[in-house]
């Protein structure tokens, strides 16, 4: 299990290759990367991240271990940018290994699932008229009921 | 107690953190005491149920105790992923 | 859309960075790829895979066509190998580019369960001791029955 | 037409591909008169239910006609992915 949270770019190709080796023969490997997306205006200049460091840490550990108990898991890894991004940019990336498909998506739409609504990020839309800082959506914490 | 804000909660009371010495028993007295200090503390718990609470870095409730808590954060709704 | 059918080995994590870049800004980008594991008995030579071709492709087309209908999907690519693999190596790879995650997920989920009972490979164990066709298993049947 | 045959089909029927010239309607009948031509085909078709069709390379039926068909493949179920 690997998480990381920084503020510095990563690339989502070396990890998916990085992560495929160390879990090799494991059969199935699942990847999510979320891109920040620009405004339907197309006037995004900033996408800022703030967290909760210690806590960002904590709760995705938690997250990470949560989706090992319920899913046969030969690893985890999350990857969670903070700072100042562009649109285009990679925020973050989760990626699962298992020996079954099933149970690598299932997991990594969990992981996806919990983080969006379980770990302490915070975005705020920055373009050249000001600032806003995204509402969480009602479908974001309904989705948790599923599992 | 450190009492930290994120967000807007940040930004409406206008630091990130703070020491507060408070005999609140629990997390809903201490939103009380507080927004009956400052106007800008009323503003940002204005409404709870837009508000999350977490207890030395637990997500935690407004009706939890503080007894033994050293850091109390308040924020919104997270928006990771 | 992009369907590739090919013996020689291919790079996923270049083929995510790929095809992130040329969906940029769609938000939610998720992959699955598919290693050869080893036999339980660890001695697994080859894994050879055997297609039809022509076929291959118009029914991995198909089955991208129709995810693109079901979902809202900005891009879609699927990569399968044929031929003589070894333990560890890349067989396949599918890639969903939506606005929002629901949307890549349940496509890729969608693409695979159909690629494993619908697409024309059949894959053949050979060990030091013989080899084995791979039977097809119920549950991979079953899969198709959430669609 | 053209038969094409793949994996343990095609290793049991000794041949990828041939071709046959026959009056059979549907793809049941063709099986029918293979197998009695010789006993590869018979070992090959022996249970139907553990194999496939494809008729111009789309998935079909046993029970599907051969009118206009130029091509013919049997295969065990895929096992791709």
């Amino acid at each position: 299990m690997r998480i990381v949270v920084q503020d510095a770019p990563f690339d989502p190709g070396a990890e998916l290759n990085g992560f495929t080796v160390s879990t090799q023969g494991t059969g199935a490997v699942v990847t999510f990367t979320g891109v920040v997306r620009d405004l339907a205006t197309g006037d995004l200049d900033v996408m800022e991240i703030e967290h909760y460091p210690g806590m960002t840490e904590s709760a995705l550990n938690s997250i990470a271990t949560e989706a090992q108990k319920r899913w046969s898991l030969v690893d985890v890894l999350v990857i969670h940018r903070y700072g100042r991004l562009r649109p285009g940019d990679q925020i973050m990336m989760v990626a699962t290994a298992s020996r079954h498909r099933k149970d690598a998506f299932e997991a990594a739409e969990f992981l996806m699932d919990y983080l969006k609504s379980r770990a302490p990020f915070w975005k705020k839309e920055i373009t050249r008229d000001g600032s806003d800082w995204v509402a969480s959506k009602e479908e974001d914490e309904a989705a948790l009921n599923r599992w | 107690m450190n009492v930290l804000y994120f967000a807007w909660v940040r930004e409406r009371i206008g630091l990130p953190k703070e020491r507060i010495d408070t005999d609140a028993e629990t997390v809903a007295d201490l939103v009380h005491e507080l927004s009956a200090r400052e106007e800008r503390y009323a503003a940002a718990f204005a409404d709870l149920t837009a508000l999350r609470v977490a207890l030395d870095q637990e997500l935690s409730s407004f009706d939890a105790p503080l007894a033994g808590v050293r850091e109390v954060a308040f924020f919104p709704p997270m928006t990771g992923g």
